[in-house]
């Protein structure tokens, strides 16, 4: 299935979306962070698409906002889709959780906590995975600054 | 040293094991098939040291070859396979002693 | 009262935890597990990771494309070569450049090389971990082959880093081409001997058929890949389906299973070593001539936009996410490890066998931990 | 029945294995890889572009072909080399140059990449095969890669 007409199913969906296919080999989709689980529950369940791998969850520090990024792939039908969620709020980040959707989002969201700091709700088990528990600060946060550790050239 | 210790306990384990079995199966100290049975001043403990060590290089060779089995499975293999042919062994020594079969 | 429900009620059992590592040897590193056991049956497995984290991403952030490169090795040592080829395939994307035909043949030999030398090592550690020794020492003695065949080119045994974003640091070593085949005739007589020592074997059957069973749709869902998925049924060798380097050029099979227990992933490592084999030979007689590089600028920057890049290392995908503002660095860099997601299946394939059971079922899951650890 | 089917496979595969295990046993001396380390320093010989240390090769004149262009300072991924540099005037030209002072390398932080050897324009460094190198003090793996006195080969431009 081509990009076109995957966006044209996903459009009827919502109209919050923003599509994009520049600077980057993927289908982009920008979700509203309110309407993520919805979104994937449908990617997931829809015949035409059947979006059953979850492939790569990044988080990602943008400077102004954090962010989620799922790369998706069709094991029957081989296609792709990469979708992006966006939360302003640095202090408390909050995103729902997709590990009962795919369960390995379940470990990279536990990742992406650790480094990130955002949090998943309704994730069964979420916790600091490598960092230690009283480890203070997010490290791959762009303004994360640790003078003793962190050697800046 | 302390593991060693422990160590050598496991290898003389091995010893004993082997030695009851060459005396109780293998024919203990006697030559086999009596091939030195003619020479008089030959040291009979010679036969019993070289089937000990054959059945310790038996042990040795499998232990090192091969997987371990889990503990049931051990004891699966052990009621099921080993006591049935025990068993069947001992009905049949009963046989050949009735009948005063001999080699 | 049924049967079972006497035995529950006569006899009261006790939930415990015990840690498995993470210093023990059959974690395969500093991995610990966190075991909720009752009796012999284990309850649940809970992965405690982070021991040896080495932030390699935040490294990468400050570190120019060349520099990524070398920190790539550290990740999952036993395909180093693989990861160093995943970033600078990422690199050639963004800057849209082909390498020579040269480079990709050499690069997809001594990926398959080290591929193979991944599953001896595998082969060698399962065996161990099952209990029989030998193995370990048959494997090496393989594997030394393919290490010395590495150092006399790359000129390291493990972290070879040899790629180098737009083509190889160095030519082949002249030796190169007769020692790969000598190697071929080798390992093609070493293959039986394996099978036979432990493939057929019946105490190993025991121990690994039925056991940590992982159903096709579980293995999608958890984001399973390589061989663990493979031996579930599902189709994701990467260089089938998004081929690169010299992969389209070959005839190769993807080795599926279906029954999904230990078993199944053991044969699917074992059929990818006749597999690789073959790559190998079909590749080595015609490696074309040409340049091994293409200049580069001294400094990278990529242009601004969002690179993907996934590659099959032997433990599965390995995918490299890299977000480019234009700087000579990236601003995020993602290593999409297979080995992060492949132990995430352990919680669920492990839940309900006995404790002998999970160094099995850890074993066929093939963990490198600095790989999980990144 | 299968359970004598399974006794007959289970000895016959145990019996296959030790058939394996067994020949290597009696051809113990074929095929051995096994290298007698330390006993045999002096016919070791290291593959030629085997990683052990970087060193900087001097001439008989004491000369070096380092034009301390820190390159190779750039390309390391974890500041293991370190150049101080000076600039001198060459008296046939009057002009100022670069010179090295102290081309210093932490062997301790080297992560042995090579790629400041592959960024090196005049191949002023090249690679050693010496891999012997554990000491009692980590102070001791910081190395001057220049000898005393020496000075750049004539005609070495970057």
């Amino acid at each position: 299935m081509t990009n076109q007409e995957i966006q044209h199913i996903i459009t009827s969906w919502s109209d919050k979306l923003e599509f994009s296919e520049e600077e980057s080999e993927f289908l982009n989709v920008t979700v509203p962070k309110e309407e993520l689980y919805t979104i994937c529950k449908q990617l997931k369940a829809d015949t035409n698409l059947k979006f059953d791998y979850l492939f790569c969850l990044t988080g990602i520090d943008w400077g102004e906002e954090l962010g989620v990024i799922y790369h998706l792939e069709s094991t029957t039908f081989r296609h792709n889709i990469v979708v992006k969620v966006k939360t302003a709020d640095r202090e408390n980040p909050m995103v729902d959780t997709v590990s009962d959707i795919w369960y390995t989002a379940e470990f990279h969201e536990m990742e992406v906590f650790d480094f990130f700091g955002i949090k998943f709700n309704n994730h069964p088990n979420l916790k600091r995975l490598f960092l230690p528990e009283d480890w203070e600060g997010y490290p791959l946060r762009k303004d994360y600054v640790d003078e003793i550790n962190m050697v800046i050239k | 040293m302390k593991f060693a210790y422990f160590f050598l306990a496991e290898f003389i384990n091995m010893f004993i094991i082997a030695s009851i079995a060459v005396v109780l199966f293998f024919g203990g100290w006697l030559s086999p098939f009596g091939i030195t049975e003619s020479i008089t001043w030959f040291p009979e403990v010679f036969w019993f040291f070289i089937k000990v060590l054959l059945i310790i290089f038996l042990m040795m060779w499998f232990r090192w070859t091969f997987p371990r089995l889990r503990v049931d499975q051990l004891l699966t293999l052990e009621w099921k396979y080993l006591l049935p042919i025990n068993l069947v062994n001992i009905v049949f020594m009963a046989i050949i002693i009735w009948l005063n079969w001999t080699l | 009262m049924s049967k079972d429900q006497l035995i529950k009620s006569n006899f009261k059992t006790e939930e415990y935890f015990i840690n498995m590592g993470p210093q023990h040897p059959a974690t395969h590193g500093v991995l610990r597990l966190i075991l909720t056991i009752d009796g012999e049956i284990i309850r649940n497995v809970e992965p405690d990771l982070g021991y040896i984290h080495r932030s390699i991403e935040k490294m990468c952030e400050r570190d120019s494309y060349q520099q990524i490169v070398h920190l790539t090795d550290r990740m999952d040592y036993l395909s180093s070569h693989i990861n160093n080829e995943a970033v600078c395939l990422v690199v050639e994307k963004g800057l849209e450049i082909e390498v020579p035909e040269r480079v990709k043949v050499i690069r997809t030999i001594i990926a398959e090389l080290t591929r193979i030398a991944s599953h001896c090592l595998w082969w060698g550690v399962m065996g161990m971990d099952v209990g029989a020794l030998t193995t370990y020492f048959y494997a090496f003695r393989d594997r030394e082959m393919i290490n010395d065949i590495f150092e006399e080119t790359c000129g390291a045994r493990l972290t070879m880093n040899y790629n180098i974003p737009g083509g190889l640091m160095f030519d082949i070593h002249p030796n190169f081409v007769k020692r790969v085949k000598d190697f071929i005739t080798h390992f093609k007589t070493k293959i039986p001997e394996y099978d036979r020592l432990l493939t057929g074997n019946v105490i190993f059957q025991k121990r690994t058929k039925g056991i940590g069973v992982l159903t096709k749709e579980d293995a999608i869902s958890f984001g399973a890949s390589g061989p663990v998925a493979r031996g579930s049924g599902v189709s994701c060798d990467i260089r089938k389906i998004h081929s690169y380097s010299a992969y389209d050029k070959v005839n190769f099979n993807e080795v599926l299973f279906s029954e999904g227990d230990s078993l199944s992933r053991y044969k699917v490592r074992i059929q990818e070593l006749w597999e690789s084999l073959s790559i190998v030979e079909q590749l080595i007689d015609n490696i074309p001539e040409g340049d091994i590089k293409i200049q580069t600028k001294a400094v990278i920057k990529l242009p601004k936009g969002e690179y993907y890049q996934r590659v099959e290392t032997a433990r599965g995908e390995l995918g490299v996410y890299v977000n480019s503002t234009g700087t000579k660095n990236p601003y995020r860099l993602k290593f999409r490890s297979p080995g992060f997601s492949n132990l995430s299946v352990l919680n669920k394939i492990a839940k309900g066998s006995k404790i002998g059971d999970l160094v099995a079922i850890m074993a066929t899951i093939d963990i490198v931990v600095p790989d999980i650890d990144r | 029945m299968s359970y004598f089917s399974d006794i007959y496979n289970g000895i016959k595969t145990l019996l296959t294995g030790m058939r394996v295990t067994g020949g290597y046993f009696i051809n113990a001396r074929k095929g051995t890889l096994t290298q007698q380390y330390p006993d045999n320093r002096e016919t070791l010989k290291m593959f030629e572009r085997f990683r052990g240390e970087v060193v900087m090769p001097h001439d008989e004149n004491n000369e070096h072909q380092c034009t301390g262009c820190q390159k190779c300072e750039i390309a390391c991924p974890n500041g293991t080399i370190e150049i101080i540099w000076d600039r001198a005037i060459v008296e046939e030209t009057g002009k100022k140059k670069k010179k090295i002072d102290q081309h210093i390398y932490h062997l301790s932080m080297c992560t042995m990449c090579g790629l400041c050897i592959e960024a090196c324009p005049t191949d002023a460094i090249v690679w050693a095969q010496n891999f012997e190198n554990s000491v009692y003090d980590r102070t001791q793996l910081t190395k001057v890669l220049n000898q005393p006195g020496s000075k750049v080969k004539d005609g070495i431009e970057d």
